[in-house]
């Protein structure tokens, strides 16, 4: 199987999605010649031209309320918001109207979309080219909302969001673009929305989380495997609506949990993971539920000092991990 | 309105009657509703009454099986014109499992039929401008031959969704046709207090797109008017901005009392300019409207609204467990 | 003590406040003239002017940033966003600029605004006059949010978000506008921001809820002390953040817990209630942690049976409770 | 740009020379920034290059210790002008504890700083457009002489809050001046794909305030804009917007390489009406700049900017926990 990059699984689900449906488009800033500013729609403007590859004016109310419009007409849009703390202006469309098509319509109009954005920190990006959004959506039933964690499932997930009937929000870890490489397979696949997938089974502690922070949790559990703690490890992917079956069994597994995110701690969405699991597993744990997640500040600042304070890390992860493990 | 202008537009005796039925047809479903609210049969009302002129005059202007609506929730005038029946909108009014609309989910006005290509509406106001931006961007790339038609309120034109998708259709010419209805209210705030310059369609400028402000109570002149902005629209000119100023003639809605802030002279000043009649005295001046005919239309229109009442009060709730459908597709 | 109702309180507090500081002023759409949809503003165009109860034109955005450069001056803006589903075009000034300018500017500049808003259903309102939003706000550092269940509360929790230096979201239930009646002071008070208040003593089970939700909590704890059931009811009154101190105190008191909110389950904050206690006090339980809200549709229907099977009522609590009790 | 046009306007020869050092002063650091960045000792610089002219113009037309400003990413010489040091830049720059804009949280060129009344700026862009609005209002209220300026991108001013905040300026009349750097580009995207309309300046008759376009490379033609806009606001006239328009002579940022989405040909064009140029000849054909002095200069720009390299590259960053400090009022 080839090997690519995180961002190469992207470019390379589009343009195989576009290859398949010419009703397949991508809009966004800066997305067409350029190819975006991380090069993720690289070589789709040369293949499939300015109108499906639509460089749009600046403003993110419009990518998205243009591309809802485009959707209900029958077109498969895929909006880019060129950072997740740039999706904010298009709120509005996205709750308000792209969530709530179907419903409010009792299922006369549908809006497929998928509204792709990087988000995520340890890049210098400071407090608004860092952050991860996804609290802010993941309370809003008609919304899904996938974070993939490695090329395999960022492409097998990117065409199923693409595919799917329902608008689709894809959150894409910007530090991973380049740094997580993997195998992914040559013929077309797709992966499901809303299933979890265990990364890693193992017997003593169960860690839950999702994006990156999969990444880093392998890395500790590796360490932590030298040590003899052996670590089950849950890629919730799809984080809204969340895979209530797969967190209830991996948390039942081994009676002793770690929830990791990357975002602040207070409301996060590994906040309802515990909420799940308080609700379903109550007799079967050894040890409360532990978080671990970013420091309740708005978001992470600038000097190295104080982004590395904040970012999450496998050491972080690797120290909670033992903590748990020893309780 | 004198003379035969109608003809010199190109419709015919039957076209303007029809748009005079259509127009009376909404004030008379509109005035019931308030009757059927005040009875305490409906919760909520809020009217088209003094737009129907524009609302029916630029529907007539479309192409009614092939074009695009993104109404908002006065435009009564427009549904009825591209085919929603008035059971339909009483069924609406009742919240009954039948209506089209939205299965009584939403509260009436908030329109959407998928065969009658009516874009399904919110209650955010101005939402709605960047979807109609978006399904003319869908037709120019598909190469179709149709426009998309928006409406929304002068109050609602100061919102960022109205810069972002005139703008986005202005720089893409996109075959968008935009009518802001001027009704010189939002709720109780005066234009004045809306807009930092007095016409709306001053802003086409700055989008690189015609722009023009149409008496609202003249169905003719904005059945031109949108006429030649779908023309242009068609040959790959781009959208238009068009500003059709009437006057609100009802209260807000059932739930707001306009005496606290407007002038009982002021509404009888501009009932004097109510469409509904002057566009019948219109037509009877063209020997169009007989007062027989009137009568005829009278009686069918009141049993049109008499039968759709009795219908919808009469049709099922949804269950109660129907509001746990269609959160996401259902295979 | 003098009995008002809710929106009364609403009123009497902005009265005061502007009476006391010059810098106070209160904007947004109707406000003026009319005095608000709801008349929380009624009376305040005649007593204050036109520049001190300004209606604003239709623009969401511009009314929360408009505020926010106000405050950064130096005033003391008191925003109405008109319904509380009408926040969303103001997202990105509320989470972007107003939660971020102390932190971002390292303490240099603030922000003190204060953005009311009327949420919540039961009114006929259906999907877009009936919702709960502060579950979009409840993950952003910065932000304060306060959601007040009694009239005592609603007068002195506003004082105090008014006189806070940092901006407070002030969601009021507008079902409770009218319905709420109860005491109030008529000297100058104001109530902490960040406390819960324990409404109901009781031994047997605890609930822990916020906003109109108390108040049917309250009537099911009467009905179920005439069959002995004893509720111990906790009202968060400050949604964001939450007083953990205080929601752990009541879960251990007695070792049941039920959370309860009017806004759909899967994110709601109830969730990251459930997780402090899930953290926290593991030990202590007796039954697993128990969440009754709304089903996870995107709002509440129009039509009176689809509204009332989403709606929370005493009675789905007092149902819940029981249970609870007998587990 | 010949003759005395300053004196005319009513400047002298000291104030055009402070224009012009404060402009070069601008450039210098910007160089420098870059050659920090290439050298990997700053992880990023986004450049005022090719619009000092109009930042700087401007700043000298506004009342540096009344007037707020609340700039963009690109203003160096804006907040230059209004009291931010070398220095301090640098500080920012290297993100270390002192910088006065944000204590090395907030990327460079996230200006802020209260005593100089600089608003706090972020990143997502337009935002600040209400909060200077809002500043305006405030002034009005409190019967303050005294105006708010603010700038952005013309690939900012389709966003959203540019047309709420306008507006709102326009129908309260508010002190308030609006100035678009257009630099022809929002990163890869030419104005044309931007903008519906080519002058954003025509924006401005839909708000109902004047609009002017104006050349971004002439700082004495952006003064007297900005100046008579400031005496408008100032007589209760109302709002300016203002198009300065120019050139962006560097790529986006030092995360952007220009050379796939624009032609060298293009850039060396615009060189040659770089403001740091044309702006000396005509001090030097005005006989206010000679030789002398603009080596003095020189070399005076050239130590601020190595001391405020030095000092910064050397001063210590925060601590990490200082990171949790300051999310709310700490009392
Ligand atoms: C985003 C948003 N804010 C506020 C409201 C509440 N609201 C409903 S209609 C209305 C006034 C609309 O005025 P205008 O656009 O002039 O339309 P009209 O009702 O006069 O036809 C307001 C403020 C809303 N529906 N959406
Ligand atoms: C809301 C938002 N969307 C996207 C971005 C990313 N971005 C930063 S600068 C920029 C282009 C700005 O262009 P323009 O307004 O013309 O200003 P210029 O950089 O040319 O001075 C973009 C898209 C952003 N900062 N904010
Ligand atoms: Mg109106
Ligand atoms: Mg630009």
């Amino acid at each position: 199987m080839p090997v690519m990059s995180y961002i190469q699984a992207v470019t390379s689900a589009l343009r195989e999605e576009m290859q398949r449906d010419e009703k397949v488009f991508v809009l966004g800033e800066d997305v067409g010649r350029k190819g975006g500013v991380f090069k993720a729609t690289e070589g789709l403007y040369n293949e499939f031209g300015e109108y499906r590859v639509l460089d749009t004016p600046l403003a993110e109310s419009a990518i998205a309320g243009v591309g809802i419009g485009a959707a209900m007409y029958g077109m498969r849009p895929v909006a880019e918001m060129q950072f997740a703390d740039f999706i904010m202006p298009a709120v509005n469309q996205i709750i308000s109207e792209a969530a709530r098509i179907r419903y409010r319509s009792n299922n006369d109009w549908d809006c497929p979309i998928v509204i792709r954005a990087p988000y995520g920190g340890g890049v210098h990006g400071a407090l608004y080219h860092s952050q991860s959004v996804e609290a802010i959506f993941a309370n809003q039933p008609g919304l899904k909302i996938v974070m993939p964690s490695t090329p395999y499932d960022v492409k097998g997930l990117l065409k199923a969001a693409i595919r799917d009937n329902d608008p689709v929000l894809f959150f894409e870890h910007k530090r991973a673009y380049r740094l997580l490489k993997g195998e992914v397979p040559e013929e077309d696949y797709v992966l499901p929305i809303g299933k979890a997938d265990v990364k890693r089974e193992g017997s003593d502690i169960t860690v839950i989380t999702y994006g990156l922070c999969v990444h880093f949790a392998l890395q500790a559990a590796e360490k932590l495997a030298e040590e003899g703690i052996d670590a089950h490890i849950l890629d919730l992917r799809t984080i809204y609506p969340l895979d209530k079956e797969a967190i209830i069994e991996a948390a039942k597994k081994t009676g002793k949990v770690l929830l990791v995110t990357e975002d602040n701690k207070e409301g996060s969405i590994i906040g309802e993971v515990a909420a799940i699991i308080a609700e379903n597993c109550l007799f079967d744990l050894d040890a409360p539920v532990q978080r671990l997640a970013g420091p309740d500040v708005p978001s992470m600042p600038y000097a190295p000092t104080m982004e590395k304070f904040f970012m999450m890390n496998p050491d972080k992860i690797e120290k909670a991990m033992r903590e748990l493990a020893e309780f | 309105m004198t003379g035969n202008r109608h003809e010199e537009l190109g419709l015919s005796n039957n076209q303007v009657l029809e748009m005079y039925k259509t127009m009376l047809l909404a004030r008379k479903l509109d005035e019931r509703m308030w009757l059927l609210n005040r009875a305490g049969k409906i919760p909520f009302v809020i009217s088209c009454q003094g737009q129907e002129a524009a609302q029916v005059g630029a529907a007539f202007a479309l192409d009614r099986n092939e074009d695009y609506v993104a109404p908002y929730y006065r435009d009564m005038g427009v549904v009825l014109a591209f085919g929603m029946t008035a059971k339909e909108l009483m069924l609406s009014a009742f919240a009954k499992a039948e209506d089209p609309n939205s299965g009584g989910r939403q509260m009436p006005s908030h329109f959407g039929q998928k065969k009658n290509r009516i874009l399904t509406g919110s209650s955010p106001v101005t939402t709605q401008v960047p979807h109609a931006v978006g399904v003319a961007l869908a037709a120019k790339m598909e190469n179709k031959n149709l426009v998309s038609f928006v409406t929304l309120g002068e109050g609602s034109s100061n919102q960022g969704d109205f810069h972002e998708g005139l703008n986005f259709a202005g720089v893409h010419k996109l075959p968008v046709i935009t009518m802001v209805e001027n009704n010189k209210y939002a709720i109780s705030v005066p234009a004045e207090k809306q807009l930092g310059n007095q016409k709306v369609s001053d802003r086409a400028l700055g989008y690189g797109m015609p722009g023009f402000t149409v008496d609202g109570n003249d169905p003719l002149e904005i059945y031109r008017v949108v006429k030649e902005a779908r023309d242009r629209a068609l040959n790959g000119e781009g959208p238009t901005l068009i500003e059709a100023v009437s006057y609100r003639l009802t209260a807000h809605s059932s739930d707001d009392d306009d005496r606290s802030y407007r002038d009982r002279e002021e509404v009888e000043e501009a009932k004097k300019l109510d469409s509904i009649f002057t566009f019948a005295e219109y037509l009877k001046n063209a020997n169009i409207l007989t007062e027989d005919l009137e009568t005829e239309i009278t009686n069918e229109i009141n049993i049109l609204v008499n039968e759709a009442t009795d219908y919808a009060e009469n049709a099922p709730y949804a269950e109660p467990e129907d509001a746990l459908k269609y959160v996401y597709e259902e295979k």
